[in-house]
């Protein structure tokens, strides 16, 4: 199976370990990411926050390139270079925002451009829970975990499509197929305070610091992510959100492809776990070797080793 | 859309009283601003709108018509816009062979409490009908002088009863006739070429009886009167889908009937025929073969090949006998459907709205006003109560316009939706040639495909389309006003 | 400004003039039914960053109702939505209000109303890394936004962790697109031009 | 024919934007019109005695009248004219407000539509005959739908009346959602103290006949004479047997039955009694939890049921009556506020609707009237209402007040603060709407005698902290900031929706229903008891949110019409029916298969089949009109003949 990919520029800087865990899970459910080629920027939330036409032409020209390759279907890891390409495809509907985004562009874009969805619904779409849990070889029983999705993989409802936009359980749905012990979460699409950990530090603090507290209240052993930002501000800025909070929680924050990546089996190297800044120890010390299957219930074209 | 004040089109409305003209209503309550061309009508229900009012209104200068009633299902009276929504389905879908605009009618649903449904629906079909602009008036539009083709490749033999077939049913309507007050049957008219109806009362009569590919004459047209006569029929594929009709519609008895039914492979086509042998004095002899046709026309042989000169009806003939025979004689094997489009259809088919409305106007201006159309139709039951010729009701007043002509034809059109059986005698006994049968034969379209592919005189059991309904219809998709 | 006593009269319509209202034209920019609006506060009531906003949202909404256009632009609030759309999610007007908030800074940035000139100065500097490089370039970023803002130290208590573990790339991405996107920025930058000149001599007649 | 017209101004309602003088004029020359004016108010008492002057001076013999929706003011004229000794049917009405002034503004537009709609109405009476109405007998009985308290009320007022009432209940107790509620509003006094006597006046009047655990199956016929069948549902239980001792309820072993009387809020048994003042008060098995009904072996309740009223093979029976007049009072349910997300799709134990809230205060209730957590059963101390959950929510496609929820809810509020003195209550609300006597001085209390915290703004979103209680994210628009409080229980102002099934029922009834299923009125404000079909009528929350006070008000006025209406022996027939011209009918049945009433017959003429119109059962809808090809059949006033006219008025220029 192959898959065209737009990584984001964060998998090749700030979120590497996003980048290297889910090409690595994604080989190992036999998947190819095929990167399109000399891609660039979608313009982050800078972009939109400037003007709607020159953050649809940054990513005009990524579906336009996309397009070119003959990919139909063009999937991304990351929630916010997700939701700018699907607002541009539904701004280019109208024929004339499509022709002052072509007027900026070298040459205007394919008519057809690919639909967009995120790497996880991909995932999820190609391969069912029982092909996951046949391919795990660790069993995650035993962990209590949160899921945190963030605002932009759900939000706005009516762009985004993705699951209940209250309650959206996808990232549950995988990690209990695989045995951990999902906690409900009711933060999971609360925002974390996005980019202005820079320019306003107390936003990002006091909101990730929230998310934090809940899930360290709810006595979770970690808080899985899925964007590379919400997952910087849980994790390389969780110090400041605990001075924020007044309190301590030392609570893992990975991605949530680092964890499926365990339980396929894939070493800590291949999913860059050292990057994490709050460490997965305790964690990693918890997964057992998965419960072989009774008799009956083996496949029968698997080799016993 | 404010309508400017000297701009305004001529919109006619058939409101139901109970929801749709209460939904006016309350939008008016409510003051919801609205176009002002439309003129509503207040009818007790939508099932009261007869199409034929909504053809009045288009005819007489109408630009545009609608029709509301309640949603299906909360119809006050039940089920009355259940039938509306079939008939004026079938309408809509039919104006265009007349060479009307269907975006010129539409019908729809509000309820009394929809003031805003209903001023969505007012303005958006008044922008639609200033859309399209004045509509063109049929008396004034140009006639377009184009002539129809009526012949058609032909693929089929004619019929040929065989002498001892022919013995074979003598025989059998002699058996019976004793119980009978008659049997109808064909004889030989003017010439041999031209058949005239038998009313067989006595054995004498029965050495007259002839049943070969000349005898076109529907003897169904004359059952209906002998009701409460025990009556004998001879019928072919055709006359026996138009008895199941009248069976299904209670016009005729089936105890008062004895079926003989005879297999049949074409029928000629006299007017081409006719045409083809031009002006004759005396016909002396005819031998027909399944292929050929020989005449001896004042002296001189004449040799006609049967399948270039087949009725085109014989073409769309659906072959297969209804179940209704008491006797059966010869070999049906041979009846095989082939379901091509009538060459009138497709001629009509082919013409753009304005063309066929020319077109018609041309006819119309041809059209005599015999009635031989009617009077030859077995499914015309109303005689002498045709709504065409009465006082009271008055739909046609006596001028013979060509609009009044042309409304006469689609009351005749319309009153045959979903129980026209395709006989063509109405077009075959056009005496200037119209092609009218191209009228009903898009009709029997329009109910084949809305109501799964319904055949009249098919199924002596099953209700016509029109007098019935579903409340879910499968094929009819109420428009959105969004 | 907060505590001003606001005129509501200047905002009355013109007989004679076609021209939309603030209200209308926020409506009409952020095609939201901006009317509907009947201030439950629910928008607030879920937004992230309400405790630092100096106009809540339901307020900045209820400021565009009554054509406040100098309230509502001037709101330092519009720099610090963070476009989570949790208020667009519970609206139960279904005003898409993060869309409205977005209308706004654009006209803010328009008319030079930039209350909060760290955040832009971030997405400056955000943007100018990508103009030239065609890709984020975290560093340069930080660099650029740190001479901008005259915040020397931002963020420095990360820098040992992030340094560490290499979360930041030290060099920006190399790759043939940089060009295209350069051009894309330049075309952007000439088309805002033109619109602002033709802003002025419409205004001019 | 000599007519009349008259172009009401309607004040300025119609003269704002109608030139009535010029329609006046132009009408004057339309044929046979001999008198044409145009008087201030047409329906005020001087108009009407304008009309019956011109009738008279003028002697017309037929008039039209040009104003508001014949809907409105047909039955109006029809009197005036037959005051003046013409039939009522010589008389058409053109409506030039509701379809004319009120919809443009444009006057000459107007003017030249409203002078169309006159031409009209003209050419339409021109075409009138004098009809005459028939008397027939009916059947004086009602069939009361829904035993809640509008529907009691109904009932007792009719019985009184003299009246044999029919009363069909579909749970398997009378009292609806009044008999679940703890006090009630603005007296505070006991539900069922005011409540229960009317149910047993119910259950005791000798003219009552009452239907429980059953339903409507189908209804025909038309006002006088109705005829429906009533589906007895299964009770399992041999109601005439049944002496409601309960010992079946406390020996049944599946005791996790769901209790939709107490709102779920504990379970109960497979066989119960809805609860002690029940009427009737009788058991019934709910099949779901039955351990016999469910192919295990049990049968414990018919081992000791004193008077063998197990029947575990009952099924579904069917009775029909008939009736003359129908009162429809249905009632409502709660919308289905799961469908929130934000407060949790109902997945949290502590955040419960306010009438399951009442079952917890209720001493009849589960908890005996303590007031406790679902969750782990602790006395709550911080207590949030959240108002508007359902209610005036566009976004969900409800954007109706439901009516009553601010004042049970300020009512709750005290009553809490009554149970646990130590408590504090919280509640959001959009706007206090307290309109009925003595309410505003409620809500008032609330805050000022009990310390209710009313805060102005919604609830954005409530979740578990993790800790043992609820986080509630709020906002105080008067404060102008967020405001967040921990509560231990949150209870929701569930807003409502017609009653499940009122959609089906109105199409048996063959009555209307707006967009939310809430049946339709004839008039809002003049007709709002009536519906479009003669001799059914409305009371209580199926017509629109409404107290109990209003609920029991139109349950009075329902019956006010029913008695009415059977103040005569007979009524009179519509004329506006179909008539057949027996020389015109074919016999062809095509109007008999398609009439919905079944009041077409076919009968012998000289020996021939023709169609015949049962008078009385004709409702004149004209269908069989438009299905006769010969034009044999004929609905009066709506002839092929009328409409052509105005057809040809419209269209023949």
């Amino acid at each position: 199976m192959q898959l065209a990919y737009f990584p984001g520029c964060s998998a090749k800087g700030s979120s590497l370990d996003y980048e290297l865990s889910t090409q690595a899970v994604m080989a190992a459910l036999g998947i190819t990411l095929k990167e399109i080629a000399d891609w660039n920027c979608c313009g982050s939330t800078p972009a939109h926050a400037v003007s709607s036409l020159l953050s649809s032409a940054l990513c005009a020209r990524n579906l336009d390139l996309a397009a070119r390759a003959g990919a139909d279907l063009l999937a991304t890891p990351c929630p916010s270079c997700l939701s700018n390409l699907k607002a541009t495809s539904k701004r280019l509907e109208d024929a004339s925002f499509r022709q002052k985004v072509n007027a900026l562009l070298d040459a205007p874009c394919a008519e057809t451009l690919p639909k967009t969805t995120s790497v996880m619904q991909a995932m999820a779409e190609l391969v069912s829970l029982d092909e996951l849990a046949q391919k795990a070889k660790l069993s995650l029983k035993g962990l209590k975990l949160v899921a945190y999705y963030g605002c932009l993989m759900s939000r706005p409802a009516e762009l985004m499509q993705f699951e209940d936009p209250e309650n959206p359980m996808l990232m549950e749905r995988m990690l209990t197929a695989l045995g951990a012990e999902m906690l409900d979460f009711p933060l999971k699409t609360a925002c974390c305070g996005a980019a202005f950990g820079i320019p306003q530090r107390p936003l990002t603090a006091k909101n990730s610091g929230r998310i934090l507290e809940l899930a360290a209240n709810l006595g979770a052993d970690a808080i899985v992510t899925c964007c590379p930002l919400c997952q910087m501000n849980l994790d390389l800025r969780q110090a400041q959100a605990e001075k924020a909070m007044g309190r301590r929680f030392a609570l893992p924050a990975p991605y949530y492809t680092q964890i499926l990546g365990l339980a396929l089996g894939l070493s800590p190297e291949d999913l860059g776990l050292a990057k994490l800044v709050v460490p997965m120890d305790g964690l990693l010390a918890k997964l057992t070797p998965k419960q072989a299957p009774l008799a009956s219930e083996a496949p029968s074209s698997e080799v016993s080793e | 859309m404010p309508a400017l004040a000297n701009n305004e089109l001529r919109i006619v409305g058939f409101l139901c009283n109970w929801c749709s003209y209460g939904g006016a209503d309350t939008a008016g309550v409510a003051r919801a601003s609205q176009p002002t061309d439309l003129r509503i009508i207040r009818v007790p229900c939508s099932g009261r709108v007869d199409p034929l009012f909504v053809l009045k209104a288009l005819l007489n200068g109408a630009d545009g018509v609608l029709v509301s009633g309640c949603h299906p299902r909360d119809c006050h009276y039940g089920t009355g816009n259940f039938y509306a929504r079939r008939r004026l389905e079938v309408l809509k879908r039919f104006l265009p062979i007349l060479g009307i605009d269907p975006a010129r009618f539409s019908y729809t649903w509000v309820s009394a409490s929809e003031g805003q449904r209903w001023q969505k629906v007012v303005s958006r079909f008044t922008e639609e009908i200033h859309a399209l602009g004045p509509a063109p008036r049929f008396e004034a539009v140009e006639p377009l002088a184009k002539a129809c083709s009526w012949t058609q490749e032909s693929k089929g033999p004619v019929s040929v009863i065989s002498p001892e077939l022919l013995e074979q049913l003598k025989k059998a309507i002699a058996d019976k006739l004793p119980e009978l007050d008659c049997v109808l049957g064909w004889q030989e008219g003017r010439d041999l070429l031209h058949s005239v109806p038998l009313f067989i009362r006595s054995e004498d009569d029965l050495t007259k009886l002839r049943c070969d590919a000349t005898c076109h004459n529907n003897l169904v047209r004359y059952l209906p009167d002998l009701k409460g006569q025990k009556v004998g029929i001879i019928v072919r594929s055709c006359e026996a889908r138009s008895v199941v009709q009248l069976l299904q519609e209670g016009l005729i008895s089936r105890e008062e009937l004895v079926v003989f039914a005879l297999p049949c492979q074409g029928l000629l086509d006299l007017p081409r025929l006719e045409e083809a042998l031009g002006r004759y004095q005396r016909l002396e002899d005819l031998t027909l073969t399944e292929t050929t046709l020989r005449l001896r026309v004042d002296g001189q042989e004449r040799v006609f090949q049967t399948a270039d000169f087949r009725q085109s009806r014989c073409e769309q003939c659906p072959g297969e006998l209804p179940a209704i025979a008491d006797q059966s004689f010869g070999d049906f094997s041979g009846q095989t459907a082939s379901q091509t489009l009538p060459p009138e259809l497709a001629f009509l088919d082919s013409l753009n709205l304005q063309e066929r409305m020319g077109f018609w106007r041309a006819c119309m201006e041809r059209c005599i006003l015999c009635h031989a159309c009617r009077n030859s139709c077995p499914m015309c039951v109303c005689r002498d109560q045709c709504i065409a010729e009465s006082r009271e009701p008055h739909w046609q007043s006596a001028e013979a316009s060509v609009k009044e002509k042309f409304f006469f034809q689609i009351i005749h059109a319309l009153h045959l939706a979903g129980r026209c059986t395709g006989c063509g005698e109405c077009q075959a006994n056009c005496p200037v040639g119209l092609p009218i049968f191209a009228l009903r034969a898009h009709l029997n379209r329009i109910v084949s495909e809305l109501f799964d592919g319904y055949q009249a005189g098919c199924d002596p059991k099953a209700v016509p389309p029109l007098l019935t309904y579903s409340q879910e219809e499968a094929h009819i998709h109420e428009r959105s006003w969004e | 400004m907060m505590n001003k006593t606001l005129c509501l009269n200047s905002a009355l319509p013109t007989k004679d003039s076609n021209a939309p209202n603030f209200s209308q034209k926020v409506a009409a920019l952020s095609q939201q039914a901006i009317h509907t609006c009947y201030q439950c506060g629910n928008c607030s009531a879920g937004c992230p960053a309400a405790f630092a906003y100096d106009l809540q949202v339901n307020q900045i909404m209820r400021a565009v109702q009554l054509n406040q256009e100098d309230l509502a632009l001037s709101a330092k609030s519009l720099w610090l939505c963070l476009g989570c759309a949790t208020c667009s999610l519970r609206c139960p007007n279904a005003i898409d209000v993060a869309r409205v908030m977005e209308t706004l800074r654009h006209l803010a940035r328009q008319q030079n109303k930039i209350t909060v000139p760290v955040v832009e100065k971030f997405w400056l500097s955000f943007l100018n890394c990508l103009r030239a490089f065609g890709r984020s370039y975290e560093i340069g970023t930080m660099v650029l936004y740190m001479l901008r803002s005259l915040r020397l130290t931002t963020d420095l208590d990360l820098a040992p962790q992030a340094l560490a573990k290499a979360k930041l790339g030290l060099l920006p991405h190399t790759h043939a697109g940089r060009a295209a996107v350069g051009r894309i920025f330049t075309r952007f930058a000439e088309s805002e031009a033109q619109s602002k000149r033709d802003k002025e001599a419409s205004s001019c007649n | 024919m000599r007519i009349g017209v008259f172009i009401c101004h309607c004040g300025s309602n119609i003269a704002g934007t109608v030139d009535c003088a010029q329609v006046a004029a132009k009408a004057a020359l339309f044929p046979d019109v001999v008198y044409a004016t145009d008087p201030m108010y047409t329906c005020a008492e001087p108009g009407q005695a304008a009309i019956e002057e011109a009738i008279h001076s003028h002697k017309l013999d037929g008039v039209v009248v040009a104003s508001c929706s014949p809907r409105m003011h047909e039955p109006t004229f029809r009197k005036t004219v037959e005051r003046a000794g013409l039939n009522p049917y010589m008389f058409e009405m053109a409506n030039i407000r509701e379809h004319v002034s009120w919809i443009g503004r444009d006057i000459e537009a107007n003017t030249r539509k409203a002078t169309e709609l006159v031409r009209l109405a003209v050419e339409k009476l021109r075409h009138n005959r004098p009809l005459q109405a028939q008397e027939f007998p009916i059947t004086r009985r009602v069939l009361i739908i829904g035993g809640g308290v509008a529907g009691i009320q109904a009932a007792l007022d009719c019985a009184d009346g003299g009246i044999p009432v029919v009363l069909v209940e579909r749970e398997a107790t009378i009292g609806g959602k009044m008999a679940k509620l703890d006090k009630t509003f603005p007296t505070v006094d006991c539900s069922a103290c005011i409540l229960g006597p009317k149910m047993v006046d119910v259950a005791q009047h000798p003219l009552i006949t009452l239907y429980a655990h059953a339903e409507i199956e189908a209804i025909s016929g038309y006002v006088g004479n109705f005829s429906v069948s009533i589906r007895q549902r299964t009770t399992y239980v041999d109601w005439s047997k049944c002496t409601g001792c309960g010992t079946c309820t406390e020996k049944c072993p599946s005791k996790k039955s769901y209790d939709h009387f107490n709102e779920g809020i504990a379970p109960t048994t497979a066989i119960t009694i809805a609860f002690p003042q029940a009427i009737p008060k009788k058991a019934v098995i709910n099949k779901d939890f039955c351990r016999q009904l469910n192919g295990k072996k049990c049968a414990v309740c018919a081992k000791v049921c004193p008077t063998g009223a197990i029947d575990f093979a009952m099924e579904d029976s069917f009775v029909t009556e008939n009736v003359g007049s129908i009162v429809v009072a249905t009632g409502y349910d709660l919308m289905d506020w799961t469908i929130y997300g934000q407060y949790g799709h109902g997945r949290y134990p502590d955040v419960i609707t306010s009438l399951a809230y009442e079952r917890l205060m209720n001493a009849s209730g589960p908890t005996g009237g303590h007031i406790v957590r679902p969750s782990d059963g602790k006395e709550p101390k911080s207590v949030v209402f959240v108002q508007c959950v359902g209610s005036r929510d566009p976004a969900i496609g409800r954007p109706y007040c439901s009516g009553f929820c601010c004042m049970y809810t300020a009512k709750q509020a005290i009553l809490t603060k009554d149970h646990i003195q130590d408590s504090q209550s919280y509640v959001f609300y959009m706007d206090i709407r307290a309109p009925g006597k003595m309410y505003d001085e409620f809500t008032r209390r609330a805050q000022e005698e009990y310390g209710t915290h009313y805060i102005r703004g919604r609830v954005s979103q409530i979740f578990p902290d993790g800790q043992g209680q609820l986080t509630v994210l709020g906002m105080d628009t008067l404060l102008g900031r967020p405001v967040e409080i921990k509560a231990d229980l949150v209870v929701l102002a569930v807003g409502i929706e017609a009653s499940r099934g009122a959609r089906e029922l109105a199409e048996k009834l063959r009555i209307s229903y707006d967009a939310y299923g809430f049946f339709l009125e004839s008039h809002v404000k003049l007709k709002p008891v009536e519906t479009n079909t003669a001799g059914v009528f409305l009371a209580g929350v199926c017509q629109g949110a409404k107290d109990i006070p209003a609920s029991v008000a139109q349950g009075s006025a329902a019956a006010a019409k029913v008695l009415t209406l059977f103040a005569r022996e007979t009524l009179a027939s519509n004329p506006q029916i179909a008539q057949v011209t027996a020389k015109r009918c074919v016999g062809c049945g095509k109007c008999l298969r398609c009439c919905p009433f079944g009041a077409i017959k076919s009968s012998l003429v000289k020996g021939e089949e023709k169609a015949e119109v049962i008078a009385t059962m004709c409702q004149g809808c004209g269908l069989c009109t438009a299905t006769c090809p010969q034009g044999a059949i004929q609905l009066a006033h709506a002839t092929d003949d009328h409409i052509l006219a105005e057809v040809n008025a419209l269209c023949r220029l």
